[in-house]
This record gives structure tokens, C-alpha cells and sequence, in this order.
């Protein structure tokens, strides 16, 4: 669409169209589309002046960028040492379980997407899970049911 | 924010000065600490208007490494409002029956002078805090 | 000019130079899988590792993108760059079974056993297409995508890529792709079936005591093939 | 800036945050203005206080009081009680495990009484949105002195009599690297700051950033005359939103008032800092990857030499330091290279930041002198293990460190030892484990973690991880053979050896180490078919303790798949082809009467 034609422009032009802000730009557009849409990708292309592959590199490399839609509801799995020891995989699995759904993918009904991070940094209350930014810490296999209940309740119009 | 002064070397020397001595009460450090005693009869014969002129005393004479903090009921409930002062390196010093005036008087010639105001004190060194 | 030891021998080399470029200007050999003259070097196969330094302190570094410094003391055959080397040509025979030119590395080094599942993926990551498709055909069609085990070489989206004029360029460079090793069957993924070199000085000295670097055609310090 | 009889100083690192701190602190301020406390006490965010395992946490002062996992609805008695009558609230505080007595100041607390703060100074005790705060407490004196005193040569040689070392993991010393960088000719040069701390379990970095941003700012530029740059680049990953929004907001401040920018404190010195988002990749830590991913591009390591001292940002001189690092600086240049080389051991001097996890009882961020034995840090200030366990290893130095057994806790930590112990300094993660942790499945997971992480460019770096991770993966299934261990070394060695950059040098630690003093455990897995600490899932089955059921029902409720019979107040029991081994029955008893059970082997079909 137009509209995102200009608004990936404007991002773009928020970092001075310079090929060293190209995560930067990439940061931005995830942030504001949800993932990377092959579009988008050859807006910035276009834009910088660089090779699509290039740019497709680094889309790729990186963990933040996503090149598929993602679903309603980001669902993080923090799986650093600390969440690993106090048994982190047991939680990941339950929730692979309970949504039906890989890491890295997102639920048949496009609700949640289930993604792992290697740390967020708040060791202390792992394992941690992280649902749309609000973190639920010391979590265990019977907390999952209802913490995802919360988040799947159907839209309160 | 923007156009303000930019800050030259003596400038940071100045902003510490002025700042500093408010800091020092997060480290639990002062040259005095007073305590103002705050239970349910201290508050009920006026422990808030010794409170208040205290801290009007104290932002006034510009000296701002003195320690204001609040305790329970001391005890004596008929002295009260009550008040204990502690000089760094001295044995705490109670006085009973405060007034603002009081107050005033024993934070000019106690906490600033260094002397006590001997007329008005209940006790000296007998207890602390906790 | 700068002068530095390798195997033992005071050589020369000019500013700007790599250890590689050096040694074969002297007529060195040192086996190399994802360097090209054409290109610029990578660093990625490991196969033209040398060791570099003295007494404890010593390490590997690959030679195609190590330059040549004052006084630096290198050693291209000692124990520690063999096996260094037939592990790397063990890792990515698991991965390309089919590629002549593995194989005869693996026959050249000794290398008889490989000891992971073969994945099969025809393509060794050597990067040599990508390079060859930026650097000489100036297109950059294709390129190195994601990263660790998901690591691979392909146009964006994996679609046909605009930027592509099918020169062939990319294929004529690789590998893998360039001759078929008719070797291996069925059973396993190493066809050893030039195998030639074996040398048994490495179980005595530190470093391969042979200068003819041929594959030990001399045949004097080959064992027999177990 | 007013006089407050009370500050209360709530804990904002992400720890207390992930916890509800702002909510705490929305509540205080609402509380103390319906008391009519609002001229009399100040509410303050300040950065990590470290004891994040007790957040959120408010500290009383002048009183020193130390209140922990707080909630909202204790915030009107905490005021009542002790902002209006004095009382401090005996329940809020800190009660030692195993003790009934609460510890109520926090000097008190063994947590705290251990370390020694230099680089953590200001946490728990300046708003770090705040300049003033941080002048207040002898902020940016060192850089005045700098930039008026001293000379680029006068600089490095302080720093490099004070002994510095980098903090990010390899410890080069700090004042070598500025001084080659300062040798060079060409110009314009760059400077950056490495915040990219992907070691999971490790946040030293997050919390210097988010509880003193100013110090990061104040050793750049001090680094800047020293070297001569011109500009720098703080590089944050974007995992860490808070230390992002902290970093942003004191530049911003930092140059309103003249200490970054032009002619910074009048002292005619040119220098500007820019942040630059990461986008997760653990490899751009090493630092030639870090400069690629600043430069916009793929985070892939590069070989050196050149050095970045010499051919760095845009192929210019550079210098990369760790946060760690650079908050260091201010601190030599204030109070002398005498003074921090009188910390520390003989060749690590001052003190390093840990982050203390795992199955330990008092979490979180310690600062200790160099040469600490880890029982002192684990035992003294971490409280020794939780519920009474037994302690089996410390893993130091993340991905690229290894795990030390309890035979080596009397090791003194500085980065000689730890390296040839086998493990590594690392950027400081410090996870500890108990008898409940599979050494096999620590291996296993970071050997995970690094063959995803791997950039991919070298095939001893690339295929190396991943084949060892499929190895110990099989392992742990019960699919191991004897010859997989010789294998193992193998693989680490020549992983170690071969690669290129310091992700692909340090891979092979974390297995080398762990087969090193664990290697019964792999042994138990490979031979016996069993895993003896019960966390294999296939080799593991588990069983009701018949002695200890009460039959209360709680494991038949909580199983998904309807595995467990047993009707109430009978013993249960569970139908093994059922069980899916996810756990959840062990977790819902309250009786400790299911079981891991890994005494016998079991049979892999």
C-alpha cells in the first residue's frame, strides 16, 4: 500500500538515509509493521542504494527482525542460564503444549506468537516468561494455563 | 532544557556544593540527627508543628547535612512533643515539652552552637532510636 | 619489504601480503578451499590454517587473511595444524559428500573415517559463488542468509533474483558443484579411493618433515592404506 | 533541589521493575500526598540495587532501612508506620533463611556487607535520570580534571599503572589499547562502548547502564583526550528498553550542559556520543563483529590483525572498551592509579561486577575486590543454596566460561585462575548449580545456544557446535556411545583451536570443563542409560513415593494427560506409557512424593 510506502519512507528518512542506520531503519519498520515484508525490504533497498541481498543478510541475521507477520500476542520465553537451571524448558514445553506451536512460529489462529530470548537480564525471578512486554516471573507449569488465558480472552468490545 | 548555560569546570565544583549536603541524608550520614517522636501522643500535643518549624529552621540557615527522622512513642507521653538530638560523636540529648519557639532556640544554640539548651533538657544519653 | 620465518626459512614478502601469499610465492604449499586468487579471501574453511608463534604461546590462524608482519614465526605442517585440518575436511565431507575436491583432500590428509551423519547439503558455505557473483560478475544476486545451523547461500526470498543473468559464474567456482567425486557408494560418505598420504614422520616430529608436497608421490613415507 | 527529612529510594533496575517497582512507587507517592508527607519526604528511582531476588525493594534513609518484595497494599502501613510514626515495620524487612530475626538496615545484610562498590557506587543511591545527582556525588570531576589537567599521554599512563583490564571477558589491559590506538596517525577516530551483553545470566552491564548511565559517559570522554577521538558509539542491545531510555536521557542532559558536545566544560575539547540499538545477535560482543554491526552491517567477525586500535570503524582507529570498563575510568582518574592498584590481586586489579543466579539464595548483582575465593561469593554473599541442597558447580564467564566443582570453591577469582581452571572471567555471569542440575544437559545447553549463535563463517565455529551439540544431545537421550566422548575432546579442541574469532575459541570451554570434573555424569548417561540428577526427561520416569503420598489428588488434577490413578487418601500412581514426563505433578505436590526417578536405567527403544 501507499501508506506504507510512506511511512517506511519516513522512517528511513528519521536516520538520515544512511547506510550505517540500516538496523536502526530495520529496528523501526519491525516495530511498526509487526515483521519485515518483502516490500518494505525493497523500499529500503531502494532507498539506501544498497543490494537487496544485503539487506536481506542482515534481515535474517539478526534475532529481532521477522520475516513473516507475527501473531496478536507476543509470547517471549526467556531461556538464559539462570531460567535453564530453575527450569525454564519444562515451561517452554508446556506452552508449545498448550498452543500447539513451535518456538519461532505463530498459532494457527494468528493469536500468539511464541518466540525464545537467551537472557532478559532479570535472572532473579526466573524462569521468566514475557507476554506482550508485561513480565511474569517465577513461573511454573500450573501459572501457564491462566497466564495465557488472560491474553486469549476474546476481544471485550 | 535546551539553550541552557553550558557548564564550565568551577560550575560543577558549585553544583556539588549545593547538592551534595542534600545527598548526604541518603547515605545515612549528617554532622546531627534529630529525632522528633511521632506516636499517637507525640502527634496529638503538636509533634507536626515542631516537625514543621524544624524543617523551616533547617532550610533556612542553609545547613543541610542534619538528619530529620520520625520514631515512635518514647514513653514519657506527658513530656511530650519530644524531641532527641544527636551530635556526631556525642551521646543523644532529650528535650520534652517543644514549642516551635523551643525548637528554634535548640537548633540555633544545639544543633548549629553545639551547646545544649540545658533549661529544656529531659535527659541525656540514655537511649537511642532502636 | 618484511621478513619473517616460516618453516624454519628466513622469507620476504612484500607490504600487504598475506602469510598464504607469501608461502606460495616460495613455493609452499598450503591447501585451500574457499580461497581464490581472484577474490577477495574469506577466511571461512579453515583448511589454510598455519600455526603462528613461539614456545607456549603459539596459534592458528588462517593464513589467506593473516598478514604478513615483522618477525612473526610460522609453521604451515606441525601436528596441531594436521589435525585441525582433517577435522575441518571430516565437517564438511559430512556436508558434501559428493564434491571431488573433498574427497581427494580427505585422501590427500589421511583422512579414512567420518564420523558424523552426513546432512548432504551439497554446499560447504565456502562462499566462493557470493564472492565470485559480487566481486567479479558485479551483480550480487545471491548471498549468505541467516546464521549458525540455518546458515545458507540463496537469493532473497528464494525467488529468481532480479539482479541474476544466469552467467553461471557461481556454479563454475564451486566445489561442490564443479566435478563429482564417483567414489563414495552407498554405504558411507568417504570414497578414500586415491588415498595417498598418510606421512608417518608426524608421529615423530612436530612438523611434516617432507619438501615434496606432493601428495607423497615419492611413496617413501606412506603406510599402508588399514 | 529541596531539603527532605526522608528519601525513599525504590529500586528501579529491570529486576524490581519486572516486579512492579513503578506501581510501587505510584503508590508511595499517592500515600505520602494523603498523609500530607509530600515537602517532608522524597520518593526516588534509582538503578539496581543488586539484591534483585528480594525485589521490588524501597530503602528508608536516613535510617538505612531495607524493605523487600514489596507490594501495593503494603505501601499505606509502610507509610503510616514509619514515615509518620517512626516505626519501622518489622514484617517488610529482610529475614536471613534459616533465622527468624529480620535484618532491618541494609548494611546489615550479608548480601550487602561483602562488597566493595566502585563501578556500582551509585546504585540504590541516585536517580540515574538525574545529572545532578550524579555531580552530587564527585560526578564528572574526573573528567573536569581531564580535560583541564591532564594530557593525552599523562591519561594512559594512569591508566596504565592503575593495572585496568578490560572488563568484557578476554582482559586485555585497558591502558595498552589506548595507548596503541593513540599512536596513530590517522584521524578522525572513534570510540565505542561494548553493551552488548548476550552471556545469558549475566547482567552487569544492564544495570551499570541503567544505575549510572553518567559514568559510562564521563569515561568516553576522558578515553576521547586520551586517544584524540572525536566521536563514540554506545552500543546497547535492544533486549535491555530501560538502559536504552536511561543512556538516551543523560546524553540528552549531558549535553544540554555542556560535557558533551563542543567545547566541552569551556575546556576547548570536541566530543559527541551516539547510541546505537543492537538487534540481537550474541555475536556482536567480539568486537570486530561489534564494529561491523555499527557500521549496519551483518555482525560477522573479521580477523585481526589489524587491530581496531589500528583499522577499526570505517577501517579508522578505534577503540572498544565494555561498559564495565568504561565506568571504570572516572573512578582511576579521581582518586588515582595508587589507590586502585592497592585493590585486587597482582595481575587483576580493582573489582569486578558478578551477577549472581541460578540455584542460589540471595540473586543478584555483587561488586567484589579481584582474588574473592568463589566461597565467599557464593556461600558469604550469595547464602549458599536454597532449601538446603547440595551445592555441585559454579558456571563462570557464560558460553565461553566453564563449570567449576566444588573441590575448586576455595579458587580465588582473577582472570589467571579462572583460565586455568578452565573456566573464564568472561563479562561476569556467575550461575550456580545444585545436585538437581544435569552437568550433561548444562553442556547440552550451551552448546545450543552457541551453534545458534554461531555466525556461521567458520566450519570449525559452524559445523564444530552443531556436532558437538548433536553428540551431547544424543547423550542425554540415551543414545550415547562410549567412543562420543574421545570425540567430544576432540571436536572442542580443534573448535578452540581453528576458529577465528573469540565465540569460536572459547566454544569448546563449556564441555571441555564440564567433562573435565563431571565426566562421571556423562558416563552414568552413556553406560547406565540413566541421568543421576533427574533431569534428562528420557532417562527419567517418575514414580509416586508411596510412604509420602497422602493421596490428596493434587498430581491426578494437575496431569494433562490423565496419567495418574488413584482415588483420595489412597496412594496414586502413575501409568507409565501415559506419562508424558512434563513435570507437572511433581511440581503440584506439596509432599515431595513424586519422584525423578534415576537410579535404574531405562531402556531406549
Amino acid at each position: 500500500m501507499d501508506t506504507d510506502k510512506t511511512k517506511i519512507q519516513s522512517l528511513i528518512d528519521n536516520h538520515q538515509g544512511l547506510k550505517k542506520n540500516l538496523i536502526a531503519i530495520l529496528l523501526d519498520i519491525q516495530e511498526n509493521f509487526n515483521y519485515l515484508s518483502p516490500e518494505s525490504l525493497r523500499v529500503v533497498a531502494k532507498a539506501l542504494d544498497m543490494p537487496l541481498i544485503d539487506i536481506f543478510g542482515v534481515a535474517t541475521f539478526y534475532r529481532a527482525f521477522s520475516l513473516t507477520p507475527r501473531g496478536k500476542h507476543m509470547c517471549l520465553v526467556c531461556m538464559g542460564t539462570a531460567c535453564h537451571v530453575r527450569g525454564g524448558p519444562k515451561i517452554l514445553e508446556e506452552i508449545e503444549r498448550k498452543l500447539d506451536v513451535a518456538p519461532g512460529e505463530n498459532t494457527k489462529d494468528g493469536q500468539f506468537t511464541l518466540e525464545t530470548v537467551a537472557c532478559l537480564g532479570c535472572c532473579a525471578i526466573g524462569p521468566v516468561v514475557v507476554v506482550d512486554g508485561e513480565y511474569h516471573g517465577h513461573a511454573t507449569i500450573r501459572k501457564i494455563g491462566p497466564i495465557l488465558a488472560k491474553y486469549q480472552k476474546p476481544e471485550a468490545s | 532544557m535546551a539553550g541552557k548555560k553550558k557548564l564550565r569546570i568551577q560550575d560543577l565544583a558549585k553544583i556539588r556544593e549545593k547538592t551534595k549536603s542534600l545527598m548526604t541524608i541518603r547515605e545515612g550520614e549528617g554532622r546531627a540527627r534529630v529525632t522528633v517522636h511521632m506516636g499517637t501522643c507525640g502527634i496529638a500535643a503538636g509533634a507536626r508543628d515542631i516537625m514543621d518549624a524544624l524543617l523551616d529552621e533547617i532550610s533556612k540557615a542553609k545547613v543541610q547535612d542534619i538528619i530529620v527522622t520520625t520514631s515512635g512513642c518514647a514513653g514519657l507521653c506527658s513530656a511530650e512533643p519530644m524531641a532527641t538530638i544527636e551530635l556526631k560523636n556525642q551521646p543523644p540529648v532529650k528535650y520534652g515539652d517543644l514549642t516551635p519557639e523551643k525548637i528554634k532556640k535548640i537548633f540555633v544554640q544545639h544543633i548549629l552552637g553545639g551547646q545544649m539548651v540545658t533549661e529544656l533538657v529531659l535527659a541525656v544519653g540514655s537511649e537511642t532510636v532502636y | 619489504m618484511i621478513t619473517f620465518r616460516m618453516n624454519g626459512l628466513d622469507v620476504k614478502a612484500e607490504e600487504g601480503w598475506s602469510v598464504l601469499e607469501t608461502a606460495k610465492f616460495y613455493g609452499l604449499e598450503i591447501p585451500t578451499l574457499c580461497f581464490n586468487e581472484g577474490l577477495t579471501p574469506h577466511g571461512g574453511c579453515r583448511l589454510c590454517l598455519v600455526e603462528i608463534g613461539e614456545g607456549l604461546k603459539t596459534k592458528l590462524v588462517s593464513s589467506c587473511t593473516y598478514p604478513a608482519e615483522e618477525g612473526l614465526v610460522v609453521r604451515t605442517d606441525s601436528k596441531r595444524v594436521w589435525a585441525a585440518r582433517r577435522m575441518m575436511i571430516e565437517l564438511m565431507l559430512a556436508m558434501a559428500p559428493g564434491s571431488k575436491v573433498l574427497q581427494d583432500m580427505a585422501s590427500r590428509f589421511g583422512v579414512t573415517q567420518v564420523r558424523f551423519t552426513s546432512r548432504n547439503k551439497e554446499c560447504v558455505l565456502c562462499g566462493l559463488c557470493v564472492r565470485m557473483c559480487a566481486e567479479q560478475m558485479d551483480a550480487k544476486a545471491i548471498g549468505f542468509q541467516k546464521r549458525g545451523l540455518n546458515r545458507k547461500i540463496s537469493t532473497p526470498f528464494d525467488m529468481r533474483s532480479e539482479e541474476c543473468r544466469l552467467c553461471g559464474a557461481c556454479m563454475y567456482i564451486c566445489p561442490v558443484c564443479q566435478l563429482r567425486c564417483q567414489g563414495p557408494n552407498a554405504e558411507g560418505v568417504l570414497c578414500n579411493g586415491c588415498l595417498t598420504m598418510d606421512p608417518s614422520c608426524l608421529d615423530h616430529y612436530d612438523d611434516l618433515q617432507c619438501w615434496m608436497y606432493d601428495a607423497g608421490r615419492c611413496g617413501t613415507c606412506v603406510r599402508e592404506k588399514t | 533541589m529541596k531539603h527532605y527529612r526522608a528519601h525513599l529510594l525504590v529500586c528501579a533496575g529491570t529486576g524490581c521493575v519486572s516486579c512492579g517497582s513503578f506501581k510501587i512507587k505510584e503508590a508511595l507517592e499517592k500515600e505520602i500526598k494523603k498523609r500530607k508527607l509530600q515537602d517532608e519526604v522524597q520518593v526516588v528511582a534509582t538503578g539496581c540495587n543488586g539484591f534483585c531476588e528480594r525485589g521490588p525493594i524501597v530503602l528508608v534513609q536516613p535510617d538505612g532501612i531495607f524493605y523487600q518484595l514489596l507490594t501495593v497494599e503494603d505501601v499505606p502501613l509502610l507509610v503510616e508506620e514509619h514515615l509518620l510514626k517512626g516505626r519501622p515495620v518489622k514484617k517488610l524487612m529482610y529475614v536471613p533463611p534459616d533465622e527468624k530475626q529480620p535484618v532491618p538496615k541494609m548494611k546489615d545484610i550479608e548480601f550487602f556487607k561483602h562488597q566493595r562498590l566502585i563501578v556500582l557506587r551509585n546504585r540504590g543511591r541516585i536517580d540515574p535520570e538525574k545529572i545532578e545527582e550524579y555531580i552530587a556525588f564527585d560526578g564528572y570531576e574526573a573528567m573536569g580534571k581531564a580535560l583541564a589537567e591532564m594530557t593525552p599521554e599523562t591519561i594512559i599512563a594512569e591508566i596504565s599503572a592503575s593495572g585496568l583490564r578490560g572488563r568484557g571477558g578476554a582482559g586485555f589491559p585497558t591502558g595498552r589499547k589506548w595507548a596503541a590506538c593513540a599512536k596513530e596517525k590517522r584521524t578522525p577516530k572513534y570510540l565505542i562502548c561494548n553493551g552488548d551483553e548476550g552471556d545469558p545470566g549475566a547482567f552487569m552491564d544492564r544495570s551499570v547502564l541503567e544505575a549510572d548511565p553518567h559514568a559510562v559517559l564521563e569515561g568516553m570522554v576522558i578515553g576521547a583526550k586520551a586517544i584524540g577521538a572525536v566521536k563514540g558509539f554506545i552500543y546497547i542491545r535492544h533486549e535491555y528498553p530501560l538502559a536504552l531510555k536511561r543512556v538516551e536521557i543523560a546524553i540528552a542532559q549531558a549535553r544540554d550542559n555542556g560535557l558533551l558536545g563542543e567545547d566541552i566544560l569551556g575546556a576547548g575539547f570536541n566530543f559527541d556520543l551516539e547510541i546505537v540499538e543492537g538487534a540481537g545477535a550474541f555475536v556482536s560482543g567480539e568486537e570486530t563483529a561489534l564494529i561491523a554491526s555499527v557500521e549496519g552491517k551483518i555482525a560477522m567477525p573479521r580477523q585481526r590483525p589489524p587491530f581496531p586500535a589500528q583499522k577499526g570503524l570505517w577501517g579508522l582507529p578505534t577503540v572498544i572498551n565494555n561498559v564495565e570498563t568504561w565506568a571504570t575510568v572516572p573512578n582511576i582518574i579521581r582518586r588515582g592509579a595508587d589507590w586502585f592498584q592497592g585493590l585486587g590481586t597482582e595481575s587483576s586489579k580493582g573489582t569486578k561486577i558478578f551477577s549472581l543466579v541460578g540455584k542460589i539464595n540471595n540473586t543478584g548483582l555483587v561488586e567484589v575486590p579481584m582474588g574473592i575465593t568463589l566461597r565467599d561469593v557464593v556461600f558469604g554473599i550469595g547464602g549458599g543454596i536454597p532449601k538446603g541442597r547440595e551445592f555441585k558447580a559454579v558456571q563462570i564467564g557464560g558460553p565461553s566460561g566453564g563449570c567449576l566443582p566444588a573441590k575448586l570453591l576455595d579458587l580465588p577469582i582473577d582472570y589467571e585462575s579462572l583460565t586455568a581452571a578452565g573456566a573464564m572471567m568472561g563479562s561476569g555471569g556467575m550461575i550456580v548449580m545444585d545436585d538437581k542440575t544435569c552437568m550433561v544437559d548444562i553442556a547440552k545447553y550451551f552448546l545450543n545456544f552457541l551453534q545458534d549463535e554461531s555466525c556461521g563463517k567458520c566450519v570449525s565455529c559452524r559445523e564444530g557446535t552443531q556436532r558437538m551439540w548433536e553428540i551431547v544431545r544424543d547423550i542425554t537421550e540415551g543414545k550415547g556411545k562410549e567412543s562420543d566422548l574421545p570425540l567430544l575432546e576432540e571436536l572442542a579442541q580443534v573448535c578452540k583451536d581453528a576458529s577465528l574469532c573469540g565465540l569460536g575459541q572459547t566454544a569448546g570451554n563449556p564441555i571441555l570443563s564440564t567433562l573435565q570434573y563431571f565426566r562421571h555424569e556423562f558416563e552414568a548417561h552413556i553406560l547406565d542409560k540413566r541421568c543421576p540428577a533427574g533431569v534428562c526427561t528420557k532417562l527419567i520416569r517418575y514414580v509416586v513415593l508411596s510412604e509420602k503420598c497422602t493421596g490428596c489428588l493434587s498430581c491426578k488434577k494437575a496431569c494433562p494427560t490423565e496419567a495418574i490413578t488413584g482415588s483420595l487418601k489412597e496412594v496414586h500412581s502413575i501409568i507409565q506409557t501415559k506419562c508424558i514426563k512434563c513435570g507437572a505433578c511433581q511440581e503440584a505436590c506439596r509432599f515431595e512424593a513424586i519422584e525423578s526417578q534415576r537410579d535404574e536405567a531405562i531402556q531406549v527403544i
